[in-house]
């Protein structure tokens, strides 16, 4: 059998998808709790990652999936790099928050101005990232040997 | 004073296992050891007594502009910051110590020894 | 408001370094066309800068989003100018010369770029920066980069060299960690003008010495200074050619010299008046280093060593000279800088070719290059007459601004002390032109063609600005080192120009 | 698709919950999310979507609860007496029983509810025989011990997930 025993098959098969969400709960609410994009994009990687040494993969898959994450992290950085862009084309200053995208009310989901959206950056980055290198660094490889 | 005094003694710890250690992942454990004391040591430079943690939770606070008796969040961003960065290193490091181990078959840094001086 | 360039000196690498995964998807060589474009692009902005500084005479600032004192400050006075167009003249070149030596390596080309533009992104955040923290942040980025390009041909030796360095480096930075959570304790600001006003409140306390020489720790190791030199020699000697080149020109100088007196004589406020036990210090480690690497590098036959080992007596004449502390000191080490960054990088541009057209770098082995690889051997010929001090190099004034700051210091002993380690490198320097270039007996190794066009071109740029530099010195002097100068000796001058600003 | 959507709708209550607030934006974000994770690995469910309709398994499973609570309470006392008695009167040792649980998230449970009373843990699963570490080994006949072991959840766990 490919990947880990039964047990945890299976409630990996129950858990990641929560894991996922609720590493996406932490990084769209990193404006109003503690936390944020990078302690929800640990999340992300985490479940990611619990599958991936769980079910087990093949080098092909395993290297299109490292390809992916590879193009995530990117596109999460350059996301981050243009909101900072954003505010300097618009009011001359980087990172510019104030009346460049809506402010909102205090303690809604959609408020902060870039906040948020800077959250998804660095959300997406890491969690591409993390998972990069796990898979750069062959982890799952030592789980597959027997 | 003390908890201060128990981050020093942490890094020293931390300095001890990576100067007289042997084995790869143990200087990386040692080295994650100094770092550890100097985040805690950092977050604990905002810490005061009886303060709240800094987080609005009330809609009121923010439009009342209340400064309630918060500790000092700047430190605790900036331990986020050197958090990451430690991740990133330990990854990197733990990555190198595996190439080394591939190339060689050993932990041990003393057969590791392909370069002198 | 005039500070508008100052972004993107971390903008336009960090983009590139992102945008290099991403489009070398679709073609390989979008990694080299992103990496040199980005270069060319920061090396145009830095000059602009520059030309600004120089104009208007008033530094550039800049606040990220708007927050004043308590955001993150950018600033940009003639000291930053200085090391930005160090940083971005020899990235350029170690980016076009990458170009064609990464044929030695099968594939990963865009990681090693998407890495040589995140270090070369870390230094210039780190020469901008106006913030204690971001300081380190900046730092970290480019030690993170290096560790990674030094390791890049994951052959035995370069992994141990990277790992022996990472962990140096690494508790480095943990120690600088360390000093500026105790400065952040005291002061609870982290601008730098701001700290600086704060702290020159507090006096000369013990608390004062004992930040200052936990900084100086961390700095010594990212700087290789003599205690700490271990990881220094492997290090460059393992790393691939471009990057050697810009961890000796650069990264040790950036992270280590600029930083360092940076912090020191702008924040913490020393002046050889006030203070000189700082300058006996730094006189001291540095007239150590020079004499021990000097020699040390005479002993190696290999080329990269020999050069790694030079790199270390240089950065002791470069503290030698901050360590005098007056006017040609400072300007003396400021120039050597800039001529060593130029000097060594050719050197080291150099050492690549010979090792990418012959396929060793040992010395013993090589004869006769001359004859088939001429610009790499005249390059490497004048960069030797610049780094040993032979008129009318860069390399020249900047040894002889440094003996006349210390004649005029009273130090007569340390001027004898440069003058002869000079002649040392000069020593060194041409024992490599006499064994790998010329014809000599008992060996094999020799190679039919010249290295490629940009590699060679890469060279000659920097050789060029190596002679230009000489040649013109008074303008060099005048409009570049001299203000730089004056930014370190007028030390707490720093704050009332950036918060009246 | 079933078990995507299972899981969707699944994954959205949880969001609900974790947020307990009913504003429009956190509804139609929670939609969002829920909708990726789902896409990513709703397909790994290991249920029958349909069999979560089924309110009998719902009732089963409510009557499991406080079933499992009283042998996890039995269980601990029996290991504390263990651990508090002078001498050490253990047997341990890893037994084989056989289950006839058949699909896979059943078995699971039962080697979890195994697991989490003290003095017993599953190392693994094959097929229809489960490997336990038993702190002491009452009886050599595999009929008892398997009984002894699973106590009354194959007979709940079979009406809640078969």
């Amino acid at each position: 059998m490919r990947g880990m025993s039964l047990i945890v098959q299976v409630m990996t098969g129950l858990l990641a998808g929560i894991l996922l969400l609720y590493g996406g709960y932490i990084i769209l609410h990193g404006h109003l709790t503690p936390g944020g994009g990078f302690a929800g994009g640990v999340l992300v990687a985490a479940a990611l990652i619990l599958v991936s040494l769980a079910f087990g993969a093949v080098e092909q898959v395993e290297r299109r999936e490292y390809i992916l994450s590879s193009i995530f992290e990117s596109s999460g950085g350059l996301l981050f790099l243009g909101l900072a862009v954003a505010g300097y084309l618009a009011a001359d200053y980087f990172f510019r928050n104030a009346g460049l995208f809506y402010i909102g009310r205090p303690l809604e989901l959609v408020s902060g101005g870039i906040i948020p959206l800077a959250n998804i950056a660095i959300g997406l980055k890491v969690g591409a990232g993390l998972f990069a290198i796990f898979l750069a660094l062959g982890a799952s490889r030592f789980v597959m040997k027997e | 004073m003390i908890p201060y005094l128990a981050c020093v003694l942490l890094f020293l710890i931390g300095l001890y296992v990576v100067i007289s250690k042997r084995n790869l992942i143990k200087i990386v454990i040692g080295f994650s050891l100094i770092e550890y004391a100097v985040n805690l040591f950092f977050a604990l430079v905002g810490f005061k007594k009886g303060a709240l943690a800094p987080i609005i939770t009330q809609p009121e606070q923010v439009r009342m502009g209340v400064a309630r008796n918060f500790v000092d969040p700047v430190p605790q961003a900036l331990v986020l910051t050197a958090i990451v960065i430690g991740l990133s290193t330990t990854a990197l490091m733990l990555s190198l110590a595996m190439r080394l181990y591939e190339k060689y078959k050993t932990f041990d840094i003393s057969e590791i020894r392909r370069l002198k001086g | 408001m005039e500070g508008r360039i100052l972004p993107l000196f971390v903008a336009i690498p960090l983009a590139g370094a992102f945008l290099v995964p991403l489009l070398s998807k679709l073609w390989t060589r979008f990694a080299d066309l992103i990496a040199s474009i980005t270069s060319a692009l920061l090396l145009g902005v830095s000059v602009y800068g520059w030309l600004m500084v120089n104009a208007g005479g008033m530094p550039l600032h800049y606040w990220v989003g708007g927050w004043r004192i308590i955001g993150i400050a950018m600033w940009f006075d003639a000291l930053t100018a200085l090391i930005v167009l160090i940083i971005n003249i020899v990235g350029f070149c170690a980016s076009v010369y990458s170009i064609r030596y990464l044929d030695r390596y099968t594939g990963g080309r865009w990681k090693f770029f998407t890495l040589l533009l995140l270090l070369i992104a870390g230094l210039n955040g780190l020469a901008i920066s106006g913030d204690l923290f971001n300081m380190f942040v900046f730092i970290e980025i480019s030690a993170i980069a290096s560790y990674a390009l030094v390791a890049f041909g994951t052959e035995e030796e370069e992994v141990e060299a990277a790992f022996k360095y990472m962990v140096l480096g690494e508790v480095g930075g943990a120690v600088l960690l360390f000093g500026i959570a105790l400065i952040y304790a005291r002061a609870s600001t982290l601008n730098l003008a701001h700290l600086s006003q704060v702290l020159a409140g507090f006096g000369r306390t013990p608390f004062y010495w004992f930040v200052i020489a936990t900084l100086l720790i961390g700095f010594a190791i990212k700087m290789g200074m003599e205690p700490f030199h271990a990881w220094l020699a492997d290090a460059h000697f393992s790393a691939p050619a471009p990057i050697s080149a810009m961890l000796s020109g650069v990264f040790i100088k950036v992270t280590g010299v600029y930083a360092m007196s940076r912090l020191m004589f702008n924040v913490f406020g020393v002046s050889r008046a006030e203070t000189p036990a700082f300058f006996n210090l730094l006189i001291a480690f540095g007239a150590v280093s020079m004499v021990l690497g000097g020699l040390l590098a005479y002993t190696q036959n290999d080329y990269k060593r020999l050069l790694a080992y030079s790199s270390i007596s240089q950065i002791g004449y470069i503290l030698v000279a901050l360590g005098i502390g007056n006017f040609w000191g400072i300007a003396g080490a400021l120039f050597h800088i800039l001529a060593h960054a130029l000097g060594k990088g050719t050197l080291f541009l150099a050492s690549g070719s010979v090792e990418r057209q012959t396929g060793t770098r040992n010395l013993e082995q090589l004869k006769g290059l001359e004859k088939t690889m001429p610009a790499t051997t005249w390059s490497h010929i004048l960069a030797s007459f610049s780094m040993a001090g032979l008129p009318p190099f860069a390399g020249f004034f900047s040894k002889l601004f440094i003996i006349i700051g210390a004649i005029a210091a009273r130090m007569y002993w340390l001027a004898f002390l440069a003058a002869l380690f000079s002649a040392v490198t000069l020593g060194y320097l041409t024992k490599v032109v006499n064994m790998a270039f010329f014809v000599k007996q008992n060996s094999s190794v020799t190679s039919t063609r010249e290295a490629p066009g940009l590699m060679v071109l890469a060279m000659l740029v920097l050789v060029v600005l190596t002679v230009a530099v000489g040649v013109g010195f008074r303008g060099v002097l005048d409009h570049l080192v001299g203000p730089a100068a004056r930014v370190l000796l007028n030390g707490l001058e720093y704050a009332r120009l950036v918060l009246g600003g | 698709m079933a078990r995507r959507f299972a899981y969707f709708i699944a994954g959205w209550i949880i969001w609900l919950l974790l947020g307990w607030t009913l504003n429009y934006q956190e509804v139609v974000a929670g939609a969002a999310v829920a909708l990726i994770a789902a896409g990513m690995f709703g397909g790994y469910l290991p249920l029958q979507p349909r069999k979560l309709l089924n309110p009998v398994r719902w009732f089963w499973l409510l009557v499991y609860i406080p079933v499992f609570a009283w042998q996890c309470l039995k269980a601990n006392i029996d290991v504390a007496l263990r651990v508090l008695s002078p001498g050490l009167n253990l047997k341990p040792g890893i037994v084989k029983i056989k289950t006839n649980l058949k699909s896979d998230i059943a078995k699971v449970f039962l080697a979890n509810s195994i697991t989490m009373t003290p003095g017993t843990l599953t190392v693994e699963i094959k097929d229809d025989t489960l490997y336990i570490h038993w702190i002491e080994i009452r009886s050599d006949d595999p009929e008892e011990m398997a009984k002894m072991i699973k106590g009354p959840f194959e007979f709940f766990l079979k009406k809640i997930f078969d």
